[in-house]
């Protein structure tokens, strides 16, 4: 089977991110599809923390230790971009002004729930970040993330057994074996990277899923 | 003439009482009132409710609070970073309490604190274990939480430039939670890179209007020995 | 009896201003206050469409039309005074963050309560504007107005006959005849203008009043 | 690259639809996009419900709307003013139904659309009138309403300076409503003073974020014979 590695996951989202988009990237392998926007598209990338315009990151001693995206690294502003309040950084995610979220995630339900800031593990403190405004605001939630764990256990299920970030919300799954929609029949197989079948992503998947058509 | 400034750190936070609310601006390493934050610490205030996003990393800011065992409870997105040890710690021998707030249901509470609104509804959290035990209702089919303000007895901010009316500007992303929490607390203290002379801000560039803050303390540029 | 006229009036509400205030006056005769708050107080006066630190009437020719008071007068800016959105400065009054708002009013009731937006003519269209607010929101709320009707029909009275604007938020009421303030005895008379008496005052009120201690 | 302008002010607000739903900024004189308005009244969409401060005066901006019987709801909080007399004449006929809302609880219901916030409690309004038929509550104490928020298919607003993705600065008071209303629409136009190159407006002194606004126009300096 082909699993694509974490930069080739981040090279497939960047396909779906249309020119002109405003798009919020999670912590972590989301962070990644930046690199791999082709230059003929201008997508304006907005942090939690009050930016809209992140740029790469900066030249060695030119860090400014006030600009950090929500990763908490130092990032530069690119022309055109703007600063602004946390309380009106989350009024644009929670009013549907951002095109497209994409997360990192634990689990992913049939019906688009998604689960990716606790596991059932009481011992480690929680945190949950942006996530849960991310989850319920953006236009369209990407999430990006193995499609099984590391023990082969599959983390798309009809019920995600971790506490929920939000109910409903998934749009697109980018996995390391293929793209899944979620759709009011259920989840509905877009693409199959390399060779892999339908049979094999099937087997490694904890809920029914529909062919690709 | 009004004039807010407050010359050493350690006057203007010097009748923070024990059990005191303090909102604390910053976001990861950014807007962060360092020097406010270690006034308090030497200060010796107990029993603190801290409301901030994160927790501190290593030895600083927050963290230096909960190290020294000041802080009884905190309201919180995301206490737990790389290096967010003493917030570990005592949240693990159950020392300290969290209360955990996604981040925009966090700066919003603040907000509405500030402009007196008595609470609002957030689609965010519905259906999860942050909503339980909190009123929902549904409008138009989407399910929505009732959130109540976040009020406090003092707010300490980091701002980049003040008047001695209290007006400040921002350094990039330190805005963050700093304005919202400006208007929250009953008493506002500014650290500041700097103090400017009255009409130096332009009018349509403040973004925290004086009327919000009660002390600006200039912010110490070279260490001096304790 | 003696009956302040409205610049009176005006200069005696200004007495109660305390230097370093943050103020709002209402549209007409509140609006006259600052004429009279004396030299030696710094007072930061609020407008709602969103200004702080409004200074005087520009010289002719130098009108801006964006710069107008909630009064849609020309008005200019103080050095020290700021610009914000109308959400912010309603969140500023309806947040406590006023220290006094000056109103005029049709009727204020022994409770304090205030109504000063409609009278009971239907025919004529309403309008309210942010009366309803700054009678909620600033920390202490004067009302500056005529002791009676111009046909000598009391203003003060058990209940407001007209709609309310907001109720038991008036602290201190300016009139032409006395100065009263609202507590939880009742309407305390602590002023009497001139000659006037406790009896004229009452007289003239459709409520009973407590005489002066 | 992204370049939100449109030359015209008549192709701005083309594809306004009968029956749409129109937030305009503008207090008094102040921040009013007036010529997009005129391009809205010769384009000539009916049955609107206009959602504003004030009702317009004379024959300008709102006004003509009212005198063209263009407009079938207005939302508003003052619209009497000295010389409303269109807003007066179409109210008495009964041609115009008017919705009064208190200043204060208007622009927060605007905020709150723009924020993704399905309601929020105001003590504004509190036992008389205009609450009426809304659910209230006691808080400690304290009366409130819930109020829900105010969307828009169109937002007109105006601005000083924009850049090409549509970032605003105001001028002076006449910023107001304008942000609030930006934020709140599904299709936001701003007319505007001028049109600056991208990275010219400091990025702290942005006002209205690019990301709500969709169409920028620049003013029309001169008359032009119709």
């Amino acid at each position: 089977m082909l699993r694509l590695n974490p930069d080739e996951m981040a090279q497939r989202v960047a396909q779906d991110i249309p020119d002109g988009a405003y798009v919020n990237l999670g912590i972590g392998m989301p962070t990644k599809v930046a690199n791999y926007v082709s230059a003929d598209k201008q997508v304006i990338y907005h942090s939690e923390n009050g930016i809209l315009g992140v740029g790469p990151a900066p030249a060695p001693g030119e860090e400014n230790p006030n600009l950090i995206n929500a990763g908490k690294q130092y990032v530069t502003l690119l022309p055109g971009g703007c600063y602004f309040d946390n309380a009106e950084s989350f009024g644009m995610m929670r009013g549907g002004h951002l095109d497209i979220a994409v997360l990192g995630a634990f689990q992913v339900s049939s019906r688009g729930d998604i689960a990716n800031w606790a596991t059932n593990n009481d011992k480690f403190p929680p945190a949950v970040g942006g996530a849960m405004d991310l989850a319920v605001g953006a236009r369209q939630l990407f999430v990006v993330m193995r499609h099984t764990t590391r023990d082969n256990e599959p983390k798309i299920l009809d019920e995600c057994t971790y506490p929920l970030t939000g109910t409903g919300v998934v749009r697109r799954i980018f996995t390391d074996l293929a793209v899944l929609d979620v759709t009011t029949d259920g989840l509905q197989v877009v693409e199959l990277f390399g060779d892999n079948t339908f049979a094999d992503v099937q087997a490694l998947t904890g809920t029914r899923l529909l062919p690709p058509v | 003439m009004i004039d807010k400034q407050v010359k050493a750190a350690e006057d203007a936070v010097a009748d923070i009482p024990d059990g005191a609310t303090i909102m604390i601006g910053g976001f990861g390493s950014s807007g962060i009132p360092l020097q406010l934050i270690e006034a308090l610490r030497c200060h010796g205030a107990s029993d603190l409710t801290v409301i901030s996003n994160n927790a501190g990393v290593a030895e600083e800011g927050i963290a230096s609070l909960l190290r020294d065992g000041l802080v009884k409870k905190i309201v919180c997105s995301f206490p737990r970073s790389a290096g967010s040890i003493w917030f570990e710690k005592r949240f693990e021998e159950g020392s300290v309490e969290l209360e955990l707030v996604p981040q925009g249901t966090l700066s919003e509470r603040i907000r509405i604190a500030g402009a007196g609104i008595g609470g609002f509804l957030t689609p965010t959290g519905y259906g999860t274990r942050l909503a339980e035990g909190k009123e929902t209702r549904i409008i138009d089919g989407k399910g929505y939480v009732l959130e109540m303000p976040l009020h406090a007895d003092f707010a300490l901010v980091r701002a980049e430039y003040a008047d001695p009316w209290g007006n400040l500007t921002y350094n990039t992303a330190g805005r963050n939670f700093n304005p919202m929490m400006a208007a929250a607390a009953k008493t506002t203290i500014a650290e500041v890179g700097a103090v400017v002379d009255i009409g130096e801000l332009h009018p349509e560039h403040v973004i925290t209007p004086g009327i919000f803050v009660d002390r600006v303390v200039a912010e110490e540029k070279c260490d001096v020995a304790a």
